[in-house]
Order: C-alpha cells, then structure tokens, then sequence
C-alpha cells in the first residue's frame, strides 16, 4: 500500500483539517468530535442541511458544504459510518429555527447512527427529517436486504435540496423534494481496479489483469459480477442499460445525466464514457438537459466510473442551476 | 464454582472483549474485506480500545454500569453498523440487570436475551440472514437452556460462547440478506460474517472472565459460594 | 493495461467528444484538426487566448475554455505536442481583432510546433505573443539543456492572463502578466505511481511498492531520484524545499499555494498534503492568501501530486479572483 | 550501379521508411518510455502511415516533390519534438535538390547535411546531447566523405546507414543536455536516445531503396549507366 498519508489512523482528522485550512473562506471544522460546518451557520430562518458518512468518498460530503447545499457534513472514519455524537451536535449547529434535514445514504450503518442522532436532536427540540438515498440499482431483489444503497444520486439529492433551502422552503418541502430527487434517480458502477482502505492495507478485492467488476458500489465492496474487459462502450451500455430499465423514462424525458469518477480514473476516460451514455440517450430520444462529469462521489483510489441519470422536471433544473458555492460545485457565486 | 458474577468481571469481560478483538483486528478486517467494505476489525478495536481508556478513568460499581459504559462508549466510537448494535445490545443488557451487583444465572441469560432482542429491534436480522444474530441467537438459546438446567453463570457463558463459536461458523455457507453483504447476494457465500465472528469472539471473552473468575484468578471476581 | 477507452488511437478524439457533448454551453468542438473554442469565439476587440499540448493532463487545457480564461484549446495525442495545423486555425478563429497569446509549456515539441504555429498566424495578420511556462524546480542545470518544463503554474497562468484579456488589456499586457505569473510560481511533484500511455499499453516507469519518484513531470517521465516511500509530511518537505528555495520569498510575502492531483490521487490525500505545505509556510511567516486543491494538471492515472507556490501581488489577487466560467474552472459566474 | 536516383527512389525511402517504423513502433516506444514519455514510436508511425496515404494519393515527380509531401505530412502528424524536427530536415532536403529529378552522389550528400543543418537550427543541438543529432551528423559526414572519394549513391546512403546506427548506438552512455530526456540527467545515462535510433533507421531505409534500385529490384528506380 503506497498512499500520500502520514498514519492511517490520522487520514480522516489530517484531510479535514486540511480541507479546513484550504477552505477557510467557506467552512469551519470542528475536531472533536469531527464535523463541519459552513461559516455562516446557523443562517436563520433556513432549513439546515446535514449530511454525513463514512471518509474516502471525497469530494463527498465536506465538498459540499457552503452556501446552495449543504449546511454541514459529518465525517466517518474510512468507509465508516459517523457516530451520533457527531452527527447531533453538527445538527444542533445548523438549525436556524426551521429544522433540519439528514441526507443519509441507505446503509445499515448510516441509517442506524442517523435514525439515533435524529430522534435525540428531535427530543433535544430541532425537528429532523430525513431523505434516504438509495439510487444504486446494482442492487437487486432489495426487498429482502439491505435495499438499493446510496451512491452517485446523493451529490444530486444533495445540491438540489440544498437549493430549495436556500430559497426558503420549509422542511417539509425540503425533505420531500430530496425525496423526489431520489425518486427519479438510478444510478450503477463499474470497478477496473478496487481501493485500498488505509487500516486495511491490502485492496478490497482483487481483480485480474483484464477483468471488470460491474455493479460496484463505493467502499471497494466487491460488485454483482465481474466480467473480462471490454471496450468503454461496452461497459457503459451495460451501466445504463439497468438503470434505464429501471428508470422507465418517457420518450421526450428530460434528464439530468451524471458521469462519476471513482477516484483514480482520469478525466479523460470519464468523458469518453459520457460520450457513448449521451448517444444512447439521444438514440432513445431523451433530451440530456444537464451534465456533471468528474470525481463526485469516490471510492478512495478506485479506477472506475458510474452512471447516475436523473429524470428532470422544471422544478428540479431550476434548483440544480440555482446558485451554489461549495468547494467542489460552484456556479453563480 | 461461583453462583454470581459481579461488576469485576463484568470489567473483566470488557478488557478481555479489547484485548480478543485487538488480536484478531486484521482477522476481521479481512472478514469485512471479503464480503463489506474491511472495517469491522479496524471499529471495533477502536472502539473497545476506548472503552478500556473509559474503564481506567471512571470505575463503574455495577454489571450494569460497565454495560451502560459499553454502550455509550461503542455508541460514539465505533460507526458503521456494528457501533449501533453492540451499543444497543450493551445499553439492552444494561438496562436488564439494573443496579444489581451480583448477576445469577438466570438474570444473565436474560441479560443476553436481552441484549440480542436488541440487535434485532434496530437491525431486524433473522436467524439464517447472515449476521450477527447468527452468533447471537444460538448463545441465547444454549445460554437459557442451560440457566434453565440450573448451571452456573460461568457454565452458562461456557454454553454461549461454544453455540457463538458454532453460530458464526454457520454462516459460512449462508447467502447475506442484511449489512453490507446482501449487496453481494450469492457472492456472499463462503465467507464468514465478521459480525457474527467478533460477536463469537466477546462471548468467549464473557466465559473465559468468568472462569478466570470462578477460579480466583486475576482481578476479576465471583461471588458467593 | 486496463482502461475505460474503446481504442488507444481514437482516446483523443472520444475524449474531445465526449467533452463537447458534456459543455456544449461551454464550448464548440472542431474535429478535424482538433481544436476547441469557446461558444462566443471570437470575442471583439478581446485578445484571444490559445493554450495547447498533449493530451493526458486533463482538465488542463480544454477544461480551461471560457469566459475569463482560454478561448481555445488545442488537444495534441497522449503526452504529444500538436501540429501547427491545428494550433493556426485555432489561433485564427479566436482573433478578436486585438491579437492572441499563446501560453506554450516548455517542452521542446511544444516550443517547436507552437514557435512554427505564431509564425505562420503572424505572416497571415494575427499579431502573436507567447507566454513561456516553465516552473518544474526538478529540472535541475536547466541552463545547459532543454530547461524547466511547464507543469502546474501553467493553471495559475491561463486563469490569471486570462482575466487580464477578459477586461480588455491589449496582447502586450496580456502576454506581460502571463509572464510575471511564469516568473513568480515555481511546482515541483511526486509519483507513487506511473501512469500508461493507452498506445505504449505499458506503464512508463516501475515503482517498487515501497518507492516513490521524486521530481516527476507530467508525463510519465521518470523523476530525479527514487526514495523509499516516507510518510506523507516528509514527501511534502522536500517538494516543498526546492519550491521555496527558488522562489525566495520575502517574511510576509503572499501567495497561492496549489496542490495538484496527478489523476489517481484520492482528493483526501491532497488536502494530507496541503495541510503539511500550509503549516510549513505560516512557519516561515508567508501568508496563504489563496488556495486551490485538485486535479488540476495531471498525468492521465498517476498516483501522485504536485505543489506550486505562486507569489502574490495585488493585482495577481484581483485578476485571480475574477469571474471565470470553465468546465474545470468555475466562480462568479 | 546508378550513378542517380530519382523520384522512384526517393518515394520507395519513404515507403520503406514508413515500413521499417511500423516494424519498430514499439521498440521505439519502449526506448522512449525508458527516458522520455514513450510516444515516439507511436507518432513517427502516424506521421509515416499518413505520408503513405498522401503518396498514395498524389504522384511526386521529383526526389524534391517527395521530400516536401514528407515534410508537411510528418509536420502535421506526428507532432511532439519529432515532428518539427523531422519536418524541417525533410523540408530542408527537399530545398536543396530543388527540382533536381536526378540526384548524384555530391548532391545527395548535401540533401543530408542541409537536412541535419535544419534539425540544427530548430533544435539547438549539439553532438553529444544525446539526441538524433548523435545519428545525423555522423551520417552527413561519412556521407560527404564518401561523395568526395566518388562513391555512388547507392553507397553514399550505405555510408550514412552504418555511420547513423553506429552514432545511435554511441548515444547509450550519453547525458542528455536537450529534449525530454534531459530531465532525467545522470538517468538518462544507460538508454539509447530514440530519436537517434528512429533516425538511423530512416537513413537504413534510404539505403536499401537505394540498393534495391541499383539492383533493379521493386519498382525502386536508379538512372544512368
Ligand atoms: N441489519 C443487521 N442486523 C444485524 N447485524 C447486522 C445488520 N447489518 C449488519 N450487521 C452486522 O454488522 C457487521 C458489519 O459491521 P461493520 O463492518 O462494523 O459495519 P459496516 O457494514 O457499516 O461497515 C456484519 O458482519 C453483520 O454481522
Ligand atoms: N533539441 C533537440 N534537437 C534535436 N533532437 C531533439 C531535440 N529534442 C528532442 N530531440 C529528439 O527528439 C526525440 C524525441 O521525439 P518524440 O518522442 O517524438 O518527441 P517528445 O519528446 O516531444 O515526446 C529525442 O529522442 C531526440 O532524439
Ligand atoms: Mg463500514
Ligand atoms: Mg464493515
Ligand atoms: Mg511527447
Ligand atoms: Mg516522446
């Protein structure tokens, strides 16, 4: 294992003190226990938005703190969920009044030390709603596990309910519009290489010279199957074809088309990848409205993508162009 | 043997909880790596290191204070799925036995029962879904009968840990429908779940104190005749 | 070699593709020669900017195209110069009227076909000026040999000489603060791993799994000298060393600090970096006025990062903080 | 022998060029990977499969017409530091023998030493750099020296070939002062420069065209007694 970190029991407190002292302008870290928050929390009369989960899917969550999005974000150790005792007083620093809402991808552990955190900050007397995420249709037969997991639809969750805060809905209708978004969103991955977790020190699984690991999620989970290398194209029709079926869009559908890097794929191959997911789009005849390309949601150093498509409605295109200044998304701002 | 176990073997059986799961970190590390996401090893030596530290600090008097300890101590530290679910299992155990000091037979098996009835109330696992409660359940049957059949406290862990021991082996060829795992659906299978391997693991901590205790060894203590 | 690509000869085109497909709002695409514009190109009385190189560094330069920053990029194959029948035409379409800067890395293919390019502009009535990047302090002796190369200060650059030609300053003073940039930044960078070139199939260099190449440029060309990885604050130690030592900064100066991402790094451990980097520079009583942390400039899948110190004066502050709107690149806009 | 060779000749160097490059594409690669960024071999690949195609295409008529098809062809395909380079000695070859449509053995020579002279001009490189410089100018000299004592083309051309190879091998102890490898200093040291290489094998090919004209083989044509 080779790794630009100091102790691998440091990674999460060294990269949020960093991303403390590189963000100055935007957030503020509190250390023990670990959260962040963005400078002008609480901001009165605004739903906060708080959202949290395990280290190594950076940008994802500190990333996305600031104004348009989210309000905090509570850090895990490496692929592990946080605790309560983080995610409450992280809760407790957002609230301005109006409630708050947790972001939570659908993750046994994730779902267990929110659910704890809420129903405290509840009793404690900020309101909390929460919008599971669960757009990974890698996952099947969900009915009898686990359910779908949160991967690359939280990112979107994330900034468009964190848009319809910052106009001033109230949280209710901030929850419920990240439901809507985790509604309309599918998403699935692909793996060429797996990550190492820094405690680990050995790959999460191991993949041949010339095999793929299709339905990945991301915490080097191994994936549904794995498969011999093929061409991009190859790769992304069977990405997309799950998530289309399962999508079921409208001829004349409006979306939102999200290609993710795992963390170590090159820019490069992820725009070739959008580039065959948007002419199967157009061939299908739905109109790609809005794109995201790039390291968004990641599994440490993995090589390897997802696809997330979004059905759009106005609402949502509106919310999603809203403006946003976070570190990792920033537009009108 | 002793008819009781008190709060030195209660603090006896977290200690030994660190130290087991400190030896076998890496071992459930590579569990968790071959069907979840290589944690579980990494959190709950974490965990239990700090409950060690909080240990040395207070001096909790009772079972059930050490219990409460646990509880809110994995609560905070450990993350994931397994902080919840120890912690709850510790807090349900905790509440079971109250302010007594002396914990008999009977009231141990209920605190396990307890502890397990836990589990499920926040992880909905059955037996056969590749969890924990794989390991859970088998030691709070072999805990209860054997608490029925009029066996000390230090027989009736022997009886939980041995059933543990054979409950995690028994998820060897299960195919995971909770945690993590399920995503992996049939690839799951032939691997050992890793929470049901430490939940072996802490019940041979909890009968190995108590023999210790039972034969006056270490700190650890027994009551009554 | 595992790659999410179709072909290793058409990687360039897909990837340029794909990309105009993702910023149609961005940018226009011409295929063949390669080049990109942005969309309102070319912009009246605006002195046009052209950047160019091989490709494999992504986003750098077509991720740099837009308002406040590049009017067009000019995509070489992997790690290879392009061809002066590319960078004429591009040259041409975005010539306002008011001439073009061309902001050319130091390397000897590029210097050459750029050089052969500015004539040929310059003979058919488009006034050229060009900007030299050359801030690699691992390129040692670089009087007797080919020179410093032009690594991660060329960001700082195109941003920079970009807002200068955004409010209007004429080809001369665009290409003058291009070169106070050039003058006043100096990176140097790191591999834990090497990175493929899609047609070479194999990895330009071997690492030992407990090596790390110091002094490594962009291009998967070995470094000065290999060490024995150490831990993360001691690899940034001595980045930073000969960083400073060039660069001669006066108690209380200001500068940016830029830690970049080669393509594999996980965002986690740039910020491990860029904590150590920005506790080393307060130590020594300089001011981190402005940061930036990512992938910025890299070397297709490389593990490894790069730092570059720019020394700040007001006006580099004002210009760095214009608006600017790029597929990589994006704030007040 | 022929005492000249003409446009035949010129354009069987260049397909055998083309040939002999896609034959070492990944050898050059490999070189180039060792002390540089490893796409050497693919350009000059590109850039010669394109010059094919053009000849193909059109019908030069002259050696002159030949070398100035090859010059804007690897100038616009081949790109990197190759590209120019090679560009400009092909542009400069063909300058000199002008529309020549026999070219004899002085003339011939001074095809190659202006070719040389250009890369020169563009590069700034010196003998000893460790760059194709080390292959051209002792080509250009054996060829001169040859020329002078009277020797056919044909043998000029060998002259060259074995005077390229054997600069291109003296490159494998050598520090590069110029080009990428440069940047690896002392490391450099150890590998041969692959645009040297590249370089002796174009001038081989111009050889065996040359040969195989004398010889009447292929389509490849010599004139004169
Ligand atoms: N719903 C559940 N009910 C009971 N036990 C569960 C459940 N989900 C997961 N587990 C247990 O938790 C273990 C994983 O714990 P850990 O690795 O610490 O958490 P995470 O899966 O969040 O990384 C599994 O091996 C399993 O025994
Ligand atoms: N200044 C120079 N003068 C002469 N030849 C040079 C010079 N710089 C580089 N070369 C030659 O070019 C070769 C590299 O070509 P190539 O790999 O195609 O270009 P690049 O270095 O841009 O990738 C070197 O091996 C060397 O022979
Ligand atoms: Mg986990
Ligand atoms: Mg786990
Ligand atoms: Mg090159
Ligand atoms: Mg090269």
């Amino acid at each position: 294992m080779k790794k630009l970190i100091n102790d691998p029991k440091s990674v999460v407190t060294e990269t949020v003190e960093g991303f403390g002292l590189a963000h100055q302008d935007l957030v503020t870290v509190n250390t023990d226990p670990a959260y962040l928050v963005r400078n002008d929390a609480p901001v009165q009369g605004k739903v906060g938005l708080v959202s949290g989960g395990g280290s190594g899917h950076e940008p994802l969550h500190a990333g996305y703190v600031g104004k348009g999005m989210l309000d905090a974000a509570v850090p895990g150790a490496v692929f592990t969920s946080p605790t309560p005792d983080q995610i409450i007083p992280a809760t407790q620093a957002v609230d301005g009044g109006a409630g708050v809402v947790h972001i939570v991808k659908n993750y046994t552990g994730d779902v267990l030390n929110f659910e704890t955190a809420a129903e405290m900050a509840d009793a404690e007397g900020v309101p909390v709603r929460t919008v599971l995420v669960n757009d990974d249709v890698a996952v099947e037969d969900s009915l009898f596990t686990a359910g779908r997991r949160g991967v690359g639809g939280t990112v979107l969750v994330e900034k468009i309910a964190g848009a319809a805060a910052e106009r001033g809905d109230d949280v209710d209708a901030v929850a419920a519009i990240g439901n809507r978004v985790n509604e309309n969103v599918r998403s699935m991955g692909v793996a060429l290489s797996s990550c190492t977790v820094p405690h680990a020190g050995e790959p999460s699984f191991d993949l041949g010279d010339d095999e793929v690991e299709i339905g990945i999620g991301i915490h080097g989970e191994p994936g549904r199957h794995r498969i011999p290398m093929e061409p991009a194209d190859g790769i992304v029709d069977r990405l997309l074809e799950p998530v289309l079926n399962d999508l079921k869009l409208d001829d004349g559908a409006k979306v939102l088309l999200f290609v993710n890097g795992m963390g170590g794929t090159p820019a490069s191959e992820l725009y070739i990848a959008y580039r065959h997911a948007a002419k199967v789009l157009a061939q299908k005849g739905v109109t790609v409205e809005r794109s995201l390309v790039g390291n968004y949601i990641t599994a440490l150093e993995m090589q390897g993508a997802s696809i997330s498509v979004l059905r759009l409605d106005d609402e949502m295109v509106e919310l999603w162009d809203a403006p946003v200044h976070t570190a990792a998304l920033r537009w009108g701002l | 043997m002793a008819d009781t176990l008190n709060a030195a073997w209660a603090e006896a059986w977290l200690r030994n909880s660190a130290a087991v799961v400190a030896e076998h970190r890496k071992e459930l590390i590579d569990l968790d790596r071959a069907i979840g996401d290589a944690d579980h090893g990494e959190n709950l030596d974490r965990g239990f290191s700090a409950v060690v530290q909080k240990l040395d600090e207070s001096n909790p008097e009772t079972p059930g204070a050490c219990f409460k300890l646990a509880a809110m101590t994995l609560m905070s530290k450990v993350g994931g799925a397994a902080g919840p679910l120890f912690g709850t299992a510790y807090l349900r155990a905790g509440t079971t036995v109250g302010e007594s000091t002396e914990l008999d037979s009977p009231l141990l098996a209920q605190a396990l029962a307890a502890a397990r009835d836990g589990i499920v109330a926040r992880g909905k696992a059955e037996v056969g879904d590749k969890t924990m409660i794989d390991a859970w359940t088998p030691a709070v049957d072999a805990a209860t009968e054997a608490a029925e059949a009029g066996a000390g406290p230090a027989d009736v862990l022997e009886a939980a840990a041995v059933a543990a021991q054979q409950g995690a082996e028994s998820t060897d060829p299960l195919v995971a429908r909770k945690g993590r795992a399920s995503y992996l659906a049939e690839r799951s299978a032939g691997h050992r779940d890793p929470g049901a391997a430490s939940s072996a693991l802490l019940l041979r901590a909890a009968a190995d104190a108590a023999a210790a205790a039972g034969n006056g060894a270490g700190e650890a203590g027994a009551s009554g005749a």
